[in-house]
């Protein structure tokens, strides 16, 4: 602030100054980040008109370059996007979709545009977009962002006529540096996980080895679409509130808070407002701005408004995510918990949590852990994130006889919110929130439970096979020996054993082994 | 050679002959149960801690009159009840064979029998549930342990098994020592010179004694625990002590390990509280006490946490809870120093004998 | 992407939603981040023009307000803002003195602005600014953040004239919701440290309890100040290189090369245009996108360039380094190396260390860290950082005789660069860069290797005197107990002990304790 | 009563005679030293390693040519040097006066003479200095150790020690077995019956032996070592060897460590390197054998790991290199499996003396 030249930057200038924060540390790092962002924008394109998503990647080295560049491209069927808005949805940072109170993957799409800047920087090549909203045209364009100015520069732009029967979706293709040897295993991990998470969805993906993954979908259902809503008044700042008092065109404070807020009805209103002395005809536009703050302040803390409706979240649903976790990783036993809807700060969640066991689970020593915000999965800084402190340090396995170091052991959990608390802007570890951590905390019991349950019931069949051998085997010891001490020929044992034939899983047999 | 009033002698042939008889009506009890078309079962006194109590008269803990039931309706017992009849017929073969036998090789004579015993220690205790039945130490149906501890003094003894039976030797023949084992646990006593017993912790201390001269300076029968006396020890110093009246002084180290070594050959331990017949409630403990550590200016080390646990364990057993026990609890708890039989080597090798020992006899009467 | 409802949002406004990225996550957490962030630039306005920073700062309550809010100030005694700028350096994000290869402690003030903004948002009060040049005006703002805009809202404006002598700095004022109690220990830890890397900057402190705190200077030296130099070949990406070229007057590639990068003079250019080939006379301009992107990776990959120049850095020096740690943290013995220049991706820095044992140092079994980045302390994440790794997993302590269980031991790590990498917007722990970790494991090394030495001496030392009593009551026994052996008075002593008394100290006497 | 040819007897008394003189001439030798006003110093055979060497005329480990010089004029050598003179002056002492100590009464004693030692490892370490210096185990000096060993047979031996000497006693007389003590170790040997010498590791084994009459069978002096055995007891077996010229038969566990009991019998162990006429070369090992193990079917556990590594380990002995030795080291590490002595008793109790001892002896000889 003290240097005596100044000017302005553009938000494109400062991400790409800054672009190892949003993921582009590194070449293989860059790889990853480019795919699972463009996936992501296609995976909500395409549960955004409740189609099941059809994604294609394919990762090309081109050899036209004296260094590691690979050519990107990833189709969907989602909504396509109309043409006047592809130049600046893809070439202009601080530019998406409306930004609402709804459960979406991305952030404002930060991060596509990322990969696409971080493509050109490095190979100075543009984008290529093809995409229709499934009408008469198909939109295709090559862009370039201008980083100074934050704007798109076109390329090449043309109009092609959809033909019959009309295709919908987006296709785009980028160049950039890359390091796919170091990147490889993550990225088919991330694709085995989104395929977890999204069992609706297909994927496919061939890798610059010309290798075919195919991640199938096991189900054409979707969970139900998440709803926008209004902001719920635990989670209204000043800012917001003063946003909202300039744009409304309610003429009373009564009808403004009514109108304008989730869960919040008259009767409510009525009682917030004796609570707080505040004049229900009173014209919010003529509320001081310490009055803002102050009306702010009440909102927050007047603990009789209804916790948020959830229908702004789109979680997966025990049934789909037992699906999902039964499609990727075929387990003895599988439960699925998904917890009623909660809230920190005012924005809702939901915690959904399953628990696998066996089967292809592998035994590694430790409960593998798999993340999903949002029904994206987490790959990275596992140990620092809420889940593995609940896994690890929380839940008392011994208490539900399972032992962490030898049962082979999978906890799926997935956070749906409006606001993932993620510590980064690269999505990759959910902050220590009390309110979460309760919720993952208290599903992952119930799931251990009932694993518990299940584990104890096969012992228990297991078990009763035992009793009559043992039976059969000292009884006859005793018999031998009592003669021994006697001196006398043995007795006869089969009158017993008959007796304990009948007996046989009867509870007659006291005590277990 | 004359007994404390009131002791019922048995000859040992006698002891042997009923031992017999118990095991034998064990073996017919099953037999009949399992003829008749029942789970067999044995009824004996449980030994566990709420069961255990403190006897005054007898001056020993004993079993109360809680009975446990091992039957084969309960698949649990099934496989302790089958171990315990097996030993009973083992230790029915030793004893009308005349042999002996110890804790590991009846672990090992079980491989033949298929009786699966998943290491000595579960065969250690089904041998002390067959104690408990039928009554008898282990000893008695010939089951020795390995340890062994010796004794030296003026005592004839007369062996009682087979191929010695009728010789006799006296004990003041070796200076080293003669092991107390089998026979020696079987011997009569014929003639005794001696007018006490001093029983003795440590082995050093013992060839101490010996070369000092104790046993003729105090006319004493010197016996050489090795630690923990095994029970076939502590029998022989009752066996002196009610068959030939001879007052018996425990001399160990003066810590609560030695003072419960003094108090388990006075009147038992808890874990043996299934047998009686094993306890000299006459006996004194006559050091190293903890006031000796101040009295004899003794080098000593600090107590540890083990120790001092130790010692607040003590302080619950109703047995130290009142004389020189409870004095000398408060004592070593308030100084936390501890101190070995050796230690009185601080004043060369005869002082032990000549000074303390000495004085601990005349204070003691 | 996929969103039929499109628009812009201001930089303001993207990081008003997510400001829990830049350190702004609680209350307790913001008043941190607010007086660190203010003092940063303070520190950094009064070295730009050379003078000792002479910073104070104060915390108040207002109870104005129905939650807890502060009134936070800081005055520096600073270059001051020019009038002119006043508005858009405090009031529009992304705008700031420019962006140089230089070594500066924040990041193109977005920390100060966001302060500024977390302010406002949740106290609706204007930010208080009263700045002079030090020449004949005193320009004093009040102005609020208009959100999504990005722009400035003037509320109010004077211009005072500036008095004899002429007052030069910067006054800024702010409220906002806090937290004191949850966040003082690691404010003060902050004040203490960032005096330990700037001695020559006199701090003062009150917190809301009236308590007074003071950092005193103990020189008025400053570190020899950085110079602005051009982009290092081996720094430069495709797109720092197409402006470059897009901007200059060069008309030949050749003089584009000398003119443009640090380093490169004419020898170097015409080895490096022959290697790859390159017409020397080519005019820049009419390089194709694609033998741009060619150009970058030769540029980057040519490795007889010379390594860059540290004199865009400003280090401490180890003189000041040992006063900063010495008015501290007042050790029994501390030593301070500086590493020479090296570079990591282009970008040049400086390592370095000072090792402190011993007087106020405290004994907490573990070794105390303090981390730095140009000059700036580093609080949060400390396992997590690279300086954490090397004391606590390479440096193999034993080596030098040092225990960091029960020695009484700290370590100061100081990074300069012009750009440190930090993993997080919120400048809390830098990342693992092999080159960066060399230097320092070096660093410490070297430092080990002298306390190592500084404690083997004081043994010494302490030995020797014990060694004439050890004799003497040997001795003396010896001759007791062959006397005892033979029957005989004992032998006399006195002459040995006197040859001992010689000895003592020489070299005659063998072995050690 | 007929030793082996050329084994130079030497009578109790004589040898005592000579362990006093060398411990005056160590006392003159320093006496001197400070009163030339020199720093004293002692010379001693280097007990390192590096030093060791097996000697295959003695058939055992000796010491090397390699000495080492403690002077005082190193200020680390000044303590032990110290210490070591003490210990010479106290076992003086002991040997003059007749009386016997331990290895814990001399860490006790010290403290008298404010010679401290940290802990008995330190005191018994100079103690070995000590045997080192003048020659003599530390039973020659009247220094013993706490652990017994015992015997039985027909031996009559005549005691030396004072109170003693002359009387003589039958080792046949007491079944259980005589304590070695100090008084058994310096008795001579009268008057031998047995033709043989059964030298058994564990007591519980003795016993039985005792009971299946094997010294009237094998003719035969049993000897049970409680484990590695005390010196005192190697001693004997040599004395038994050599002065009487009974062969000596070595029955110990089926496993290194019981292998390894036998070898330092029979050519002593590496850390009394510095000793002579504790060994007897021409004992014999008798069992347990690997090969045993699969011949009698005897029920085996696994070796442990640190089992194997004790193989290796001895593998590297020169004395392990050939013969049996090497033979059933070789079967170990194949079937990794090792048995205890008491694993005959799977045939029953007599087994082991009518079948399993009556074939090894035959077979050896």
């Amino acid at each position: 602030m003290s240097r005596q030249e100044f000017r302005e930057i553009s938000p494109s200038e400062f991400f790409y100054r800054h672009r190892e924060i949003v993921g582009f540390t590194n070449p293989a790092r860059a790889v990853y980040t480019s795919i699972r962002e463009f996936v992501e924008n296609s995976l909500d394109a395409a549960e955004s008109i409740g189609v099941p998503p059809d994604i294609h990647v394919s990762l090309i080295r081109d050899e036209g370059f004296e260094f590691e560049v690979y050519r990107l491209r990833v189709e969907d069927n989602g909504s396509g996007i109309p043409g006047e808005y592809i130049p600046y949805a893809f070439g202009k940072i601080l530019y998406g979709s409306k930004h609402t109170l709804k459960q979406m993957r991305g952030i404002f799409g930060l991060g596509g545009k990322m990969a696409i800047l971080y493509g050109q920087i490095t190979t100075n090549r543009p984008v290529h977009i093809i995409s229709s909203i499934g009408d008469r045209y198909i939109y295709e364009y090559r862009l370039l962002i201008d980083i100074e100015k934050n704007n798109p520069i076109i390329v090449e732009r043309n109009v092609h006529r959809n033909g019959s029967p009309r295709w919908r979706g987006t296709i785009i293709e980028i160049f950039l540096e890359g390091d796919y040897q170091r990147s490889s295993i993550k990225i088919i991990e991330y694709f085995k996980e989104t395929a977890m998470a999204n069992p609706y969805a297909e994927l496919t993906f061939i890798d610059p080895y010309g290798i075919l993954y195919t991640f199938m979908r096991s189900t054409r259902r979707l969970p139900a679409s998440s709803r926008e809503v209004k902001p719920h008044p635990h989670g209204v700042d000043v800012e917001t509130l003063r946003k909202m008092i300039n744009s409304t065109n309610c003429k009373t404070l009564r009808e403004f808070l009514i109108e304008n807020f989730h869960r919040v009805g008259e009767a409510t209103t009525d009682k917030f407002l004796k609570k707080y002395s505040l004049d229900p005809a009173r014209d919010p536009a003529s509320l001081t701005p310490s009055e803002i703050v102050d009306l702010a302040y009440a909102l927050k803390n007047f603990d009789e408004f209804l916790p948020p409706d959830p229908s702004c979240l789109s979680p997966l649903g025990e049934e789909l995510l037992v699906e999902g976790v039964k499609k990727e990783l075929n387990p003895e036993f599988v439960t699925a918990i998904q917890r009623k809807p909660s809230t920190y700060s005012g924005y809702p969640f939901i915690v959904e949590v399953a628990l696998a066991y066996g089967g292809g689970i592998p035994q590694t020593g430790r409960i593998t852990l798999y993340r999903f915000a949002n029904k994206i999965p987490l790959l990275y800084d596992e140990s620092s994130d809420v889940s593995w402190k609940v896994v690890n340090q929380i839940i008392d396995w011994k208490h539900y006889k399972i032992d962490p170091a030898k049962d082979p052991i999978a906890v799926i959990v997935h956070i749906c919110s409006t606001r993932i608390p993620y510590r980064t802007l690269g999505k990759e570890f959910i902050a220590d929130r009390p309110e979460i951590e309760a919720e993952i905390t208290r599903a992952i019991r119930i799931a251990a439970r009932r694993l518990s349950e299940y584990l104890s019931h096969k012992r228990r069949v297991e078990k009763a096979r035992e009793y009559f051998s043992i039976y059969e085997k000292y009884l006859r010891k005793i018999a031998r020996f009592s003669s021994m001490l006697t001196g006398m020929s043995e007795p006869d044992v089969s009158r017993l054993l008959r007796r304990v034939k009948k007996w046989r899983g009867s509870k007659d047999i006291e005590g277990s082994l | 050679m004359e007994g404390i009033e009131g002791y019922r002698r048995i000859s040992i042939r006698e002891r042997r002959r009923d031992v017999l008889a118990s095991l034998e009506k064990l073996g017919y009890d099953i037999y009949h149960t399992i003829e008749e078309g029942e789970f067999p079962y044995i009824t004996m006194p449980s030994r566990s801690t709420k069961n255990i109590r403190y006897d005054p008269i007898l001056r020993q803990y004993v079993l109360g009159e809680y009975k446990v039931r091992r039957t084969t309706r309960n698949i649990r017992h099934l496989r302790p009840l089958t171990q315990l009849v097996w030993v009973a017929a083992i230790a029915h073969q030793l004893c009308s064979q005349g042999k002996t036998s110890t804790l590991r090789d009846i672990f090992y004579m079980a491989q033949a029998f298929e009786v699966d015993f998943v290491d000595q220690y579960e065969s250690d205790d089904i041998v002390t549930d067959l104690e408990t039945v039928i009554g008898y130490p282990r000893e008695d149906f010939n089951i020795y342990p390995e340890e062994r501890s010796s004794i030296f003094g003026d005592l004839t003894i007369e062996y009682t098994v087979p191929g010695y039976e009728g010789r006799r030797i006296n004990l003041l023949s070796h200076p080293d020592g003669f092991v107390i084992g089998p026979t020696l646990s079987t011997a009569e006593f014929v003639e005794c010179g001696a007018e006490k017993v001093i029983v003795i912790e440590k082995g050093a201390m013992f060839t101490r004694l010996v070369e000092e001269r104790a046993y003729e300076k105090f006319k004493a029968i010197l016996i050489h625990t090795a630690g923990q006396p095994p029970r076939a020890t502590r029998k022989l110093i009752r066996r002196l002590n009610r068959e030939l009246g001879l007052p018996v002084y425990i001399f160990v180290d003066g810590d609560p390990w030695g003072m419960h070594i003094a108090m388990v050959i006075i009147s038992g331990s808890a874990n043996a509280a299934h047998l009686t017949d094993l306890t000299t409630p006459d006996a004194r403990w006559a050091g190293v006490y903890a006031s000796d550590i101040g009295r004899y200016k003794l080098p000593s080390d600090p107590l540890t946490d083990i120790d001092i646990k130790r010692l607040y364990e003590l302080k619950n057993d109703p047995r130290y809870r009142s004389g020189i026990w409870s004095k000398e609890i408060e004592v070593f708890l308030q100084h936390k120093r501890k101190a070995e039989q050796e230690a009185f080597s601080r004043y060369g090798l005869s002082y032990i004998v000549d000074v303390y020992l000495k004085e601990r006899m005349e204070e003691l009467g």
